[in-house]
């Protein structure tokens, strides 16, 4: 398998602190009320981005969910055109028609955050299809969480991929959580990855707060769906730092703060921070400067969307038909 | 003695205690209802008070809530069934229009299903295209639904009770827009009969017909008319299966003018039926064409300017009837 | 020369096979449709002449099916997707409302959708309340997809080839009943314009609106009429979404008198919106009330004694006829 | 585990002749022209339906598929009701509304055939619920085929009645077939109850043409339920000896006639009864004799039907709401 290079931890770690960053600047804006609807952040998470994206190109699909930043993010969104969707501007990614729970991309292969739950694993799978159609090598990726492993949607297309040896990558971001209902109180299982078997292809649980792990993990399932032998389905162990929706939520207390407090302790990034300080790839000086230049990239695509107009009037009935 | 108020939310989760309190066979169940109390708050309190027999989570499967509600009721309960969001009828529309709406029918009449659907309907809040639409017409077209949808708290209350003592299945389209509205709300379990209008404004000169959050924007029209001399008279259809054309007809054969309002695409909404059974027992009476007011022809955009240009208001309905009058 | 004819059927597959020969990225895809060649045989010979590649038997999977579908035609192909009975719309109904049909409005318009889905409507072979539903209102309502119901043979090959090349998403809603009906259809790949409708009889006296199967009722119904002395025009709409509206109001404007007819249950179907037009463009020319003819609100029975009451029928629309021109 | 008594193995047995002998004559009616609309028959399958409903009494409840007379046959319908349906006529069980697609009788706790396939395991899911509310020892068993566990709709409720601890019974009728298209080309796993580990249920294979194999393994699955232990998902290997609708159905090749002959000679009714004249339970001379007067009862459930009114058109609008 793969062993990452030194530049490619450090590309991994950059995305990290991208989506961090992004993100709880993200989620200071809604509570000052500049970002209007549901904001769904990805704090805690963003070891799967990022050790999955790091093995895709532009060419490979992706396909999110209502929580869809930080896979934008990690497959290389721009923030200036992100910030600017999120504030509902002419200049955003989605010319200020989809926010927050529709952002994507098309040329970087991002087939768009989603508010359905569950909708993303069928349609990565017709961008599988489409991939090995064409003849070529290339995959298709589909984050959904372990709340979305009960929709009828992600079964279907679990099979077909399955079926058709489509090179699909199911990875489930279980964060033990589906809205404010413990996985224990939606499935009677522990494993997600244990559906796997019930479809006939690999299931594998992996530490989603170990971004080296997701990346050896994500990068085994990749090479096995770009040599034509199938789909395989991914388990990431992870955890959401925020609420379900925006960073304090509703104020519901359906976690505890014991359980709040065990999980930060393995934030991913002062984790990954950790390891490549002892590895001598990433000094502590250097990780700071990191988060120093990508915040300042933050505050200029705040700056950015700010600064772009709202989208006219006159564009309401555009975009419907090609 | 001052009339009691509550929001429309308020209304909702009132109405829900009170048919877990009458009804012993009844239950709600669907996402985050129990523990979080619905994510819009319609179910607070209720697990704590009816337990988690009565209050129940479900997975985030659909599909499978409204199969659960249409087996229970078949064989003897009588669930409340929660759908969080309408737009979510995509995963279920199975269940509900080929098992829940047919059953009945296809048992020759062998078996029952006193289901209520509760779910939220409506734009305005920055939600898009996926969170935010009004696809009743979609179960209106349903033989062996009813659907309703309250414009007020007293509504919101009045019909869920009415639908939940109903042994029909009844969808009880709610609006998210309008969950802080204020109104008055008896503490009693009282109920508004399914397939009876409410006649909201009086007036001589045109019959504005709405439902669910347009009727506030209706009311507001008439206002705004009745600086202009024109008396608009204001339905509240409350029912839309089964519709209360009566009330309707005898309006617009009283004002010879008519506007049917709705949140929904305008294309193939519920306002096309009811202009033309307006048209149809009316045409006499009729000094203009029936209008109607609806969204346009696109998906909810996210955008505020987007989605207030997108949204039906009380200007546009002023607008209509300006040209309905001025015509 | 005798012009060729084929069956309704034989056109579809006619119509699959050219587009699979004109556009090396499309594909056909669902359940039964590749070893089978489709259950009603609309894939007939397909699997033979282009391959598992290309013709594509799939599990019954319908969200997954059209899920497939849409994430196919976003990178890049063509697909051809096929639900097997309208009916089944109900397990997919997210894939179409809140991915397919809004995709490229969400994606600002970066992401192109060209999906042909080909389904099957209609009642009348006693196959009962879940296989015989006529649900086009449900699509016709939501932005971004189109929608057309070919009445013959020809239009069945001719729209199914314009969908193809059309880069939205669009349903071919064909009818199971005329499956065996025979007409002309070149060997050609012609295309029939979306969007357009045909006036496939000329009349003064009454405009006979309709689509599908019910073109041949309407056709049949005008015959009735004029040995009655009275002249119907009846208009195929062809397309449903978008509506040829001026085609409509024109005859209309001529006739002064219409009746919307379709197999659909006739509450909120889609001919209250046809009606609602109508009236609304034409209300100065129109001596009567726009009539509907459309099925009562029922499940579709299964019993031929039933199913042939519960059907809109030549007899009905005669009967409508003569209670408008009565009136 | 409860070993079957004569009685009782007497009994399945005539519930897998009367199935047998009313499929049969129901084909030819169909070929006749006497039963329109499409007929799904059950003929070959009948030792799962007979070998589940021997533990059932009116107050369990069963969901059914599009292939629904075997059910109710074995759960006590009536043939003399079950002809009129399948007729039309106004005394069938459904009043002639509802044809073999929806074939029911609430009475005997039977939920219906079903046109849609996979539509049953959630309703199932709802009467199993129902009888835990009311805490009372019934279960629910819902039928379905190996191409129906490909619908979302059986990963949905099977999750919930796993979550829930629910007194149901997932019976997967596996006749290699779903339509045309052969299980391979529809899933790439073998045993459906692999399926059973992803919802934390036990999965088990049985020998679907084996009506005591069957009823062991129902019974042990049912006993489960009923105290109260959860679902359990039970794969039945069967074959359908008549084309998937109707006799002859489409005269489609998509299985070879060998495949048939090898089925064939697994008959379960021949098998049973070979089985029972050895164990001294019925011999041939009896096993005749239930075959003719259940085909007697048949006959006469055709001329009650024949000499039935077909329902007044007046009733059309009836039953749409209570
Ligand atoms: C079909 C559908 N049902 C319900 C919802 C409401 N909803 C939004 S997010 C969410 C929880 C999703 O849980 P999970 O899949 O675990 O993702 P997470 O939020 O934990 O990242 C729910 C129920 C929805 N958006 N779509
Ligand atoms: C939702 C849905 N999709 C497709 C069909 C068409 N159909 C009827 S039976 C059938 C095959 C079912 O296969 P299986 O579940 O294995 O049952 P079997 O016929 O083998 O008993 C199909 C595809 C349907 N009735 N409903
Ligand atoms: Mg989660
Ligand atoms: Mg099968």
């Amino acid at each position: 398998m793969e062993q990452p290079s030194d530049d490619l931890l450090r590309d991994i770690h950059r995305r990290m602190v991208r989506i961090r960053v992004f993100e709880t600047e993200a989620g200071r804006m809604a509570e000052a009320g500049k970002i209007p609807g549901a904001l769904h952040l990805y704090v805690g998470q963003e070891a799967v981005a990022a050790g999955v994206m790091a093995h895709l190109s532009d060419d490979d699909w992706i396909t999110s969910t209502h929580r869809g930043h930080g896979h934008l993010i990690a497959k290389g969104g721009e923030f200036d055109r992100m910030f600017a969707e999120l504030f509902g501007r002419a200049t955003g990614y989605c010319r200020g028609k989809g926010g927050s729970m529709h952002i994507s991309n098309m040329a970087l292969g991002m087939l768009g955050a989603n508010g359905i739950v569950g909708a993303g694993p069928p349609i990565a799978v017709g961008a599988a299809f489409s991939t090995k159609f064409r003849n070529t090598d290339r995959v298709a990726v589909s984050f959904f969480g372990d709340g979305a492993s009960n929709e009828g949607s992600f079964h279907e297309a679990a099979n077909m991929a399955a079926l058709y040896k489509l090179p699909a990558i199911f990875v489930c971001e279980n964060n033990g959580y589906g809205e404010y209902t413990a996985q224990a109180n939606h499935q009677a299982i522990v494993d997600v990855a244990d559906r796997a078997a019930g479809y006939g292809m690999p299931g594998v649980v992996v530490d989603g707060m170990d971004a080296v792990a997701v990346f050896e993990t994500a990068g085994a399932a990749i090479e096995r769906a770009r040599k034509g032998e199938g789909p395989t389905l991914l388990e990431a162990k992870t955890y959401r730092f925020f609420d379900h929706v925006g960073v304090r939520g509703m104020g519901l207390s359906y976690r505890t703060d014991a359980e709040l407090e065990e999980w930060r302790k393995r934030d991913p990034i002062h984790m990954f921070e950790a390891r490549l300080a002892e590895l001598g790839v990433l000094g502590k000086d250097q990780a700071a400067a990191v988060h120093e230049q990508v915040l300042a990239d933050v505050k200029a695509g705040i700056e950015f969307a700010e600064a772009s107009p709202f989208p006219a009037p006159e564009t309401l009935l555009e975009d419907v038909y090609a | 003695m001052a009339e009691r108020e509550t929001t429309y939310v308020a209304a909702i989760a009132e109405g829900a205690k009170a048919i877990l309190a009458e009804q012993e066979n009844s239950f709600v169940a669907g996402e985050d209802v129990a523990g979080a109390g619905g994510v819009f708050g319609s179910y607070r309190g209720l697990l704590d008070e009816f337990g988690p027999r009565r209050v129940i989570d479900t997975p985030i499967s659909e599909e499978g809530i409204v199969g659960l509600g249409v087996g229970a009721a078949a064989t003897g309960l009588r669930p409340v069934i929660d759908i969080m969001f309408m737009d979510f009828m995509g995963e279920c529309m199975d269940e509900i229009a080929n098992q829940m709406a047919k059953m009945r029918y296809m048992f020759g009449g062998a078996a029952t299903l006193p289901i209520t659907v509760v779910t939220m309907s409506g734009a305005g809040m920055n939600m898009a295209a996926q969170h935010s639409q009004s696809l009743e017409v979609w179960i209106c077209h349903l033989p062996g639904l009813k659907v309703v949808a309250p414009s007020t708290p007293y509504d919101a209350k009045g019909l869920l009770i009415a639908a939940a003592r109903d042994d029909n299945p009844v969808f009880v389209v709610m609006n998210k827009l309008s969950l802080r509205n204020r109104g008055p709300v008896p503490e009693t379990a009282y109920e508004i009969p399914i397939g009876k209008a409410n006649i909201v404004r009086e007036g001589a000169d045109l019959t504005l017909v709405a439902y669910s959050r347009m009727v506030a924007e209706a009311l507001a029209a008439a206002d705004a008319l009745a600086a202009e001399g024109v008396e608009a008279e204001v339905v509240d259809l409350r029912s839309l299966q089964p519709l209360d054309t009566a009330t309707v007809v005898d309006s617009v054969r009283k004002t010879h003018r008519a506007i049917v309002v709705h949140e929904a695409v305008r294309f193939a909404g519920l306002g096309g039926e009811i202009a033309a059974q307006i048209q149809e027992f009316a045409f006499d009476d009729l000094d203009a064409p029936v209008g109607r007011v609806g969204a346009p022809f696109s998906p909810v955009p996210f955008s505020s300017v987007l989605e207030q240009a997108y949204l039906p208001d009380t200007g546009k309905i002023v607008a209509e009837a300006r040209a309905l009058l001025g015509g």
